[in-house]
């Protein structure tokens, strides 16, 4: 027996060494002057359709970015990509990998908040940017210096939806339905509260978790309430489900979603049981602002698709982090830090970017509405008949 | 009225379910084996009938027949690839071989086919037909129907048939199996991609049921569906439809009671309490098919 | 003619050598009975025959045809039927399926309805339990059922396992009488078998098996009178 | 009296293994049970140890009934047992084997296990001396490091005794130990047994081997399907017509 | 295969220089951080030390005793949010927490093996996934105790007179838990306790026969695994500072069942061995991108079809005869025997 162990103690060494070399080895590749960017994501596993979004746009920023001439007089960037799997402890290893290679200036990502938070200690203490498109659990831009999100924080988008439901749908007496992960549960709490703030009265609330198929059990629950409003907090894929089953249980009620139901996936799934539902987002792919028209245009003519909400702050992390870094005036890690933190009212596709004392993105919202099978501004179309 | 329509609820749900389970009780009859990745042939077999609808014929039964195909050929080349090998070896090893099938299928699926959601055109209208207060859709009556008449084919298969009477008699003793003439290795070969049709079949339904179809989409209902199968006492057909049929119930009214948020967990805790007074699971004989 | 003919055939069970070169031969018609204590290998001899356990070396001709090794499935459907020890009826299929299940390699209809009806004149007891299900029956109807379903698929050769075990002496008559009757149908009868007086009072020909190994053999009647044979047995001076 | 059966029934579903057996064992006595293949013999080792508990009636053991104990306290108690499809620890060697036997004379827990404390090594010490004194014994000591499956049968025959031995028993219970040894090796085994008595120890013994019970059984008890035919001294038992009969069949005039 | 015949001429060859190279490799160990002076590959050390807790106490269930556990991740979790709990909500450190996740895991560990471990093996397999799933919601519902889905931030470092343990230090102390872990594992393999829980797995009859009390032993077995899975998941806790329900899936429990598996069933290296697989796979293969998950797979089939028994496994336990036909893997991979079979 105890031949074995040493045998397999010396394989460990031996792969040990072999990992140390590899990572020698990239560290030895970049230094040509290129300015070397992280991207973690989920690149596998059941976020990977997410993951591989970041890694579109994020590529795309950076090839628009060189074609432009590159920042700091003509430095190009360079992007090294890490799966998570979804798993928080890949994403720490993911993390302490990129802080650990000083070539890397910082890193975007990466999707999911318990990731975020379970890497934030590692950027904390080794000084590195960590600029989340997604991360939007409360603690996660307070708990360092040197965490960023700019998806902007329920905080916002929860009263503005409270507003939109209780002012301009004329809801008064609302279902709550969400996802429960830290994302779901800040929203409903937001809206919620505001939406009783204004006066209107949340009558059931309930939550599922990710994987979720089957709503029609928590749907004839929720249609036995007088409510008179349904506001879900879900991904785009579990929003139609739901919209599918409310109709086919018969159940005719204003739906109103978060932002993240923006994709034009919704609609393919849902069919006409989407028609009508509302979303407040940061982004809208139809919006004729030049910035967004080039982003999305090359994004269709790329990979095919309409960017989701998703893709695009991934493709605003990027851009965001390039702006920094050149009003930094270097690639020192700190100094973009400072200069991310000063941003003021960046140009974005999802929405202006002014960070938080805490490193939050303070954002503005449009009402959008699922009008004749496509997402329509609210404010032009108004709600469709039926 | 709110009672049924949770069960009506519960029972479309649990046609899935029962297809599921059944898939899971005719591997382990006849090979002792806990499949893993009886999910990931619900996938393939969704996303067979995915791509007939979308780019061969709009036709739920074409559909259908085909996930069942599809479930059927992926289980035959599973069980030749790796199982074969591994009859007569510990059980942990085929165990660990399901597992690695069903993360080697869904991450191809998803590295073929993309992995985001893929929208199943929709069927039967999506009206409501409403008798007293309690709405039943046609997909659900399409989804029970097509269920049942499955269970019934199958039914007949296994006990009206020679073939199904060789399956029997192999999960019961497949020594004795050979000494009447039964070629075990091919028996045992059919019966897995049977249960992979079954499957298959299941996949296609929730396709259509839930307008979804995506590459991780078995993960869910393969584990809890283990746990109708254990409700039937893991080897019997009519158990594991009976206990799938009881799951989908019983989460239903679970989530009408408790919430959603325990809907995933409601079948094992049922299920750890009554395995510890009825170990056997309420159908299961010792080793009956 | 030889219908099937064993040839220093060795077997082991991992390091330990269960067969050490046993020969014997059965003919066409014949009943042969091999006998021996517990442990003497007559068990292993009957499954190395139907291909349940693997052998060393040596050979097993049926129809001057290797079958050594042969799958199963493949020996059976040659024509050699095997009633195991312990009889294994399958207990949760009624007696009817677990008949049909020994006619598997048969693949006419009608020879299979046939074959039912033969048996059942055979077996009247099974006739009148064909809708029970193989486990309620008696130690004596499992008997039964098990050597009907091996004549199900109509073999040229019966092997029997020990088929008085545990069963009470009337009911070992009774079966033994049930085997002379198979035997006169034509169907050649290899029979494994502890109860020596009885086996050998009903074969013409046996084989004395001592920890693997053939120590005598010779007509049944010789061995009968044999004392070695007493002596084996029962330690009787 | 060390041992006493009163009335121990045993049935499976509707076979009854066992009916209504009396059987009692001298100390110090080698008590043969014979009978033929199928009447109950291991089934009432199988009561007596609890693997299979008795149904109904009495067994009681140096003065007190055991027939209620599980299995684990009835060996600690002092009956130990072999088995006739012989049960060794395939993938642990032949000294591993005889030291699982001595798992009742030992106490270390998980915390001196660990530790390596000085009553730990002292008792393991002890527990690899005594079973390489058993080895000795049964001649195996030669092989105790290869795994007990590639033992050669007769070997793993009295691996399995040695094994029982670790256990310190007052009982030993023998499930057919000749079985597949040749007739060097039984009566080697004859000479053990013998050995095994002299040292004070009582061996109840299931064999087929008439030779081997007819020259070292004190008593021996003839049990046919489920029931006790005879009992008494190997001459008895031998002339006893019944006995005859349950072994050859009934003799038919040729 | 290859790996075969080289085995035993590296094995006699290590053998033969036993001592120093047992002196080398704890040169090396000791030396490590200062060796690759990269925090990157001492967090992969660590990981792969924490996996190799996982693996080898569950090894104790399945490669010891013969038992399944599809609920391993479970008890890991407990014990991580076990001691995330006392040290963000009382304030309790390191030192404390550590060892009451090892106590709370535990005893929810006897709790389940009285509850199951008389049934059928599958039935237990079904009851510890179960439980591993029921543990997870009720981490995600229970807001008000475990935060729910948002997680338990904060986790304070190990601190140990006024020093705290960060990067090398947390190495160090994952070496010393991992070495004290297989110590651990080596010398109940090799007592009274271990020949009893193997006795179990080889054959339980026999193993009652001997006087064993083998359901208590289960248990006993049970309880420890648990035990150090708990303890694991302290580390972890306070090493990542930050637990979520996301670490504790019933995926997680899949990949540490398929260390043991892998590396090899019942043997002290083979859990070792897997661990090492499992957790350096994705860093060394982080190239193949999508494609990773796919051969990952692929290679878990091949290996387990050539090597049921695993990498390492001990010889013959966990591999019993091959049937005679071969799968289409093995008849392509394996060169075919001679005689015997056919």
């Amino acid at each position: 027996m105890a031949k074995r162990i040493v045998v397999g103690l010396l394989v460990l060494v031996a792969a040990a060494g072999g990992a140390f070399a590899a990572g020698q080895g990239e560290r030895a590749a970049a230094t040509d002057g290129d300015i070397h960017i992280a991207l973690s994501a989920p690149i596998t596993g059941d976020w990977s359709e997410y993951g591989i979004g970041f890694d579109r746009s994020a590529r795309m920023a950076i090839d628009q970015i060189n074609a432009d001439g590159g920042v700091l007089g003509g430095r190009k960037f360079r992007l090294s990509v890490g799966d998570t799997e979804g798993n928080p402890q890949m994403g720490t290893t993911l993390a302490q990998r990129f802080t650990a290679d000083r070539t890397i200036v910082a890193q975007i990502g990466p999707f999911a908040s318990s990731t975020a938070m379970a890497s934030q200690p590692i950027f904390d203490a080794e000084g590195m940017v960590q600029l989340s498109p997604t991360a939007s659990h409360a603690d996660f831009a307070g708990g360092s210096r040197w965490s960023f999100g700019i998806v902007g924080t329920q905080a916002g988008e929860g009263p503005f939806n409270a507003r939109f439901a209780y002012e301009h749908l004329g809801l008064r007496r609302v279902a709550v339905l969400h996802l429960n992960n830290d994302f779901g549960i800040d929203s409903a709490y937001y809206f919620s509260k505001a939406f009783e703030e204004l006066g209107g009265e949340i009558v059931e609330t309930d939550f599922y978790f990710d994987g979720e198929r089957d709503f029609t059990a928590v749907l004839t629950k929720l249609s036995r309430t007088n409510a008179d409003g349904l506001y879900i907090v879900s991904f785009y894929n579990d929003g139609a489900a739901i919209n599918l089953q409310r109709q086919r249980l018969g159940w005719d009620v204003q739906v109103l979603g978060t932002g993240s139901l923006y994709n034009e996936q919704l609609i393919a799934l849902g069919g006409d049981s989407v028609e009508g539902v509302c979303t407040a987002t940061v982004f809208y792919a139809d919006d004729p602002d030049p910035r967004v028209r080039r982003y999305v245009e090359e994004f269709r003519s790329r990979y095919g698709v309409t960017p989701s909400f998703h893709a695009a702050v991934a493709y605003d992390a990027m851009m965001l982090l390039a702006d920094a870094i050149e009003r930094a005036g270097s690639t020192d890690r700190a100094a973009i830090r400072d200069a991310l933190a000063e941003t003021v009212d960046f140009e974005a596709v999802a929405g202006n970017v002014t960070f938080t004392p805490e490193g939050d993105a303070v954002k503005s919202y449009r009402r959008l509405v699922i009008y004749n099978g496509e997402f329509r501004l609210f404010d032009e179309v108004g709600l469709p008949r039926r | 009225m709110l009672f049924v329509q949770q069960l009506i609820n519960g029972i479309a749900q649990g046609s899935l379910f029962a297809l599921l389970a059944i898939s899971f009780a005719i591997v382990y009859g006849v090979m002792r084996l806990v499949n893993f990745a009886t999910g990931s042939l619900y996938m393939i077999g969704a996303f067979s009938g995915f791509f007939i609808v979308r780019y061969v014929v709009r036709d739920v039964f074409v559909a259908i027949f085909a996930g069942a195909v599809a479930g059927y050929i992926v289980a035959f080349v599973l069980e030749k690839l790796a199982f074969k090998a591994l009859r007569g070896v510990a059980r942990i090893a085929s165990l660990i071989c399901t597992i690695g099938f069903s993360v080697f299928l869904n991450e191809l699926a998803a590295v073929l086919f993309g992995s985001e959601v893929k929208s199943m055109p929709a069927f039967y209208g999506q009206t409501a037909f409403r008798i007293t207060g309690v709405a039943v859709s046609w997909l659900q009556v399409v989804m029970v129907a097509t269920a049942a008449t499955v269970l019934i084919i199958l039914q007949l298969f296994i006990y009206k048939t020679k073939m199904g009477l060789a399956i029997r008699t192999v999960s019961l003793d497949y020594r004795t199996a050979a000494l009447m003439g039964i070629n075990v290795d091919r028996t045992i070969s059919i019966a897995f991609s049977i249960a992979g049709a079954m499957a298959g079949i299941a996949g296609v339904l929730a396709a259509v049921y839930y307008n979804a179809v995506a590459f991780n989409m078995g993960n869910l209902p393969g584990l809890k569906s283990f746990s109708a199968a254990v409700f039937g006492g893991l080897t019997s057909i009519p158990g594991a439809i009976v206990g799938g049929y009881l799951l989908g119930i019983i989460e239903n009214f679970g989530v009408q009671i408790i919430s959603t948020g325990y809907r995933d967990i409601i079948g094992f805790i049922v299920l750890v309490a009554f395995l510890l007074f009825r170990p056997r699971g309420i159908l299961g004989r010792k080793t009956s098919m | 003619m030889r219908l099937l003919e064993v040839q220093d055939l060795v077997v082991y069970y991992g390091h330990i050598n269960a067969l050490k070169g046993i020969s014997l031969s059965l003919s066409e018609g014949h009943f042969v009975t091999l006998i021996g204590a517990n442990g003497a290998g007559k068990t292993t001899l009957l499954n190395t025959i139907t291909g349940g356990v693997q052998a060393t070396s040596g050979s097993v001709l049926f129809r001057e045809e290797p079958i050594l090794n042969e799958r199963s499935d493949l020996i059976v459907r040659k024509g050699i039927a095997h009633v195991p020890e312990g009889r294994k009826v399958f207990p949760e299929l009624t007696v009817e399926e677990n008949l049909r299940v020994g006619a598997y390699s048969i693949p006419q209809k009608k020879k299979v309805a046939e074959l039912l009806a033969l048996n059942f004149d055979l077996f009247p007891r099974l006739a009148e339990r064909r809708r029970q299900e193989g486990g309620t029956l008696s130690g004596g109807e499992q008997q039964m059922l098990a050597i009907a379903r091996a004549l199900m698929s109509d073999p040229e050769v019966l092997l029997l396992d020990e088929p008085s075990l545990g069963l009470a002496p009337l009911l070992v008559e009774k079966i033994f009488e049930f085997i002379v009757q198979v035997n006169k149908l034509g169907k050649s009868i290899l029979l494994v078998e502890q109860n020596a007086n009885l086996a050998l009072h009903v074969a013409s020909y046996g084989y004395v098996l001592e920890t693997g190994r053939v120590v005598k053999e010779g007509p049944a009647a010789d061995l009968l009178r044999d004392d070695a044979v007493r002596k084996a047995y029962l330690g009787i001076a | 009296m060390i041992l006493d059966m009163r009335q121990v029934r045993k049935a499976f579903g509707g076979l009854v293994a066992v009916n209504n057996v009396d059987l009692t064992v001298q100390q110090g006595t080698i008590h043969a049970i014979i009978g033929p293949n199928g009447a109950g013999k291991t089934t009432f080792f199988n009561c007596v140890t609890a693997l299979n508990p008795a149904d109904s009636g009495e067994i009681v053991f140096e003065g007190t009934r055991i027939e209620r104990l599980p299995t684990h306290i009835i060996n600690r108690k002092g009956i130990a047992r072999t088995f006739q499809n012989i049960r060794l620890f395939p993938y642990l060697s032949v000294l591993q084997n005889v030291v699982v036997g001595t798992h009742n004379q030992s106490s270390a827990g998980i915390l001196a296990s660990v530790l390596h404390t000085p009553r730990f090594r002292e008792e393991e010490r002890q527990m690899v001396e005594f079973a390489m004194s058993l080895l000795q014994q049964t001649g195996l000591v030669d092989k105790k490091d290869i795994y007990a499956r590639n033992l050669p049968y007769g070997d793993q025959r009295r691996l399995e005794i040695a094994r029982a031995m670790a256990g310190r028993p007052k009982v030993l219970l023998l499930d057919e130990p000749a079985a597949g040894m040749n007739t060097t090796e039984t009566s080697s085994l004859e000479a053990f047994i013998r050995r095994l008595k002299d040292d004070g120890l009582t061996v109840v013994l299931i064999e087929h081997d008439m030779k081997l019970v007819m020259s070292i059984a004190d008593v021996v008890s003839v049990i046919d399907h489920g029931v006790k035919i005879a009992e008494g001294t190997a001459e008895t038992v031998q002339n006893d017509e019944r006995v005859i009969e349950a072994y050859l069949g009934k003799r038919k005039d040729t | 295969m290859k790996l075969k015949s080289i085995r035993p001429a590296f094995v006699s060859f290590v053998l033969r220089y036993r001592v120093p190279f047992a002196i080398l490799l704890g040169v090396l160990l000791v030396a490590y951080p200062w060796i690759v002076r990269n925090p990157y590959l001492l967090r992969v050390a660590t990981n792969v030390g924490i996996a190799i807790i996982l693996a080898s106490s569950l090894n104790i269930i399945i490669g010891f005793s013969g038992l399944f556990s599809l609920g391993h991740a479970a008890f890991y979790g407990i014990g991580a949010y076990t001691s995330a709990l006392l040290a963000t909500r009382l304030g309790v450190p390191f030192w404390l927490g550590f060892p009451a996740a090892g106590i709370v895991a535990g005893l929810f560990g006897t709790f389940i093996g009285f509850a199951t471990l008389r049934l059928r093996a599958v039935f237990l397999a079904f009851t510890t996934l179960g439980f591993g799933e029921i543990t997870r919601i009720v981490i995600l519902n229970w807001r008000d105790f475990t935060r729910g889905p948002l997680g338990i931030a904060g986790i304070p470092v190990p601190r140990l007179f006024g020093w705290s343990f960060t990067r090398e230090a947390n190495y160090y102390l994952i070496l010393l838990l991992c070495a004290a872990v297989i110590l651990f594992v080596y010398r109940i393999y090799h007592s009274r306790l271990g020949r009893a829980l193997i006795a179990i797995r080889e054959d339980e009859t026999a193993a009652r026969s001997m006087g064993i009390n083998v359901f208590g032993y289960k248990i006993l077995a049970f309880t420890i695994a648990c035990t150090i899975a708990g303890l694991a998941g302290s580390f972890f806790a306070h090493f990542q500072r930050y637990v979520s329900a996301d670490s504790f899936v019933a995926d997680e429990s899949f990949r540490i069942i398929t260390m043991v598996a892998l590396g090899g069933t019942g043997s002290i290296t083979g859990p070792i061995v897997g661990a090492m697989i499992l957790e350096l796979f994705p860093e060394v293969f982080g190239f193949l991108a999508g494609y990773r998950q796919v051969i990952y797979g692929a290679v878990l089939i091949t290996v387990i079809v050539l090597k049921p028994g695993g990498i390492v496994g001990v010889k013959g336990v966990f591999e019993k005869p091959r049937a005679t036909r071969r799968s289409w893997i093995a008849q392509a991979l394996l060169p075919r025997f001679n005689g015997g079979t056919r």
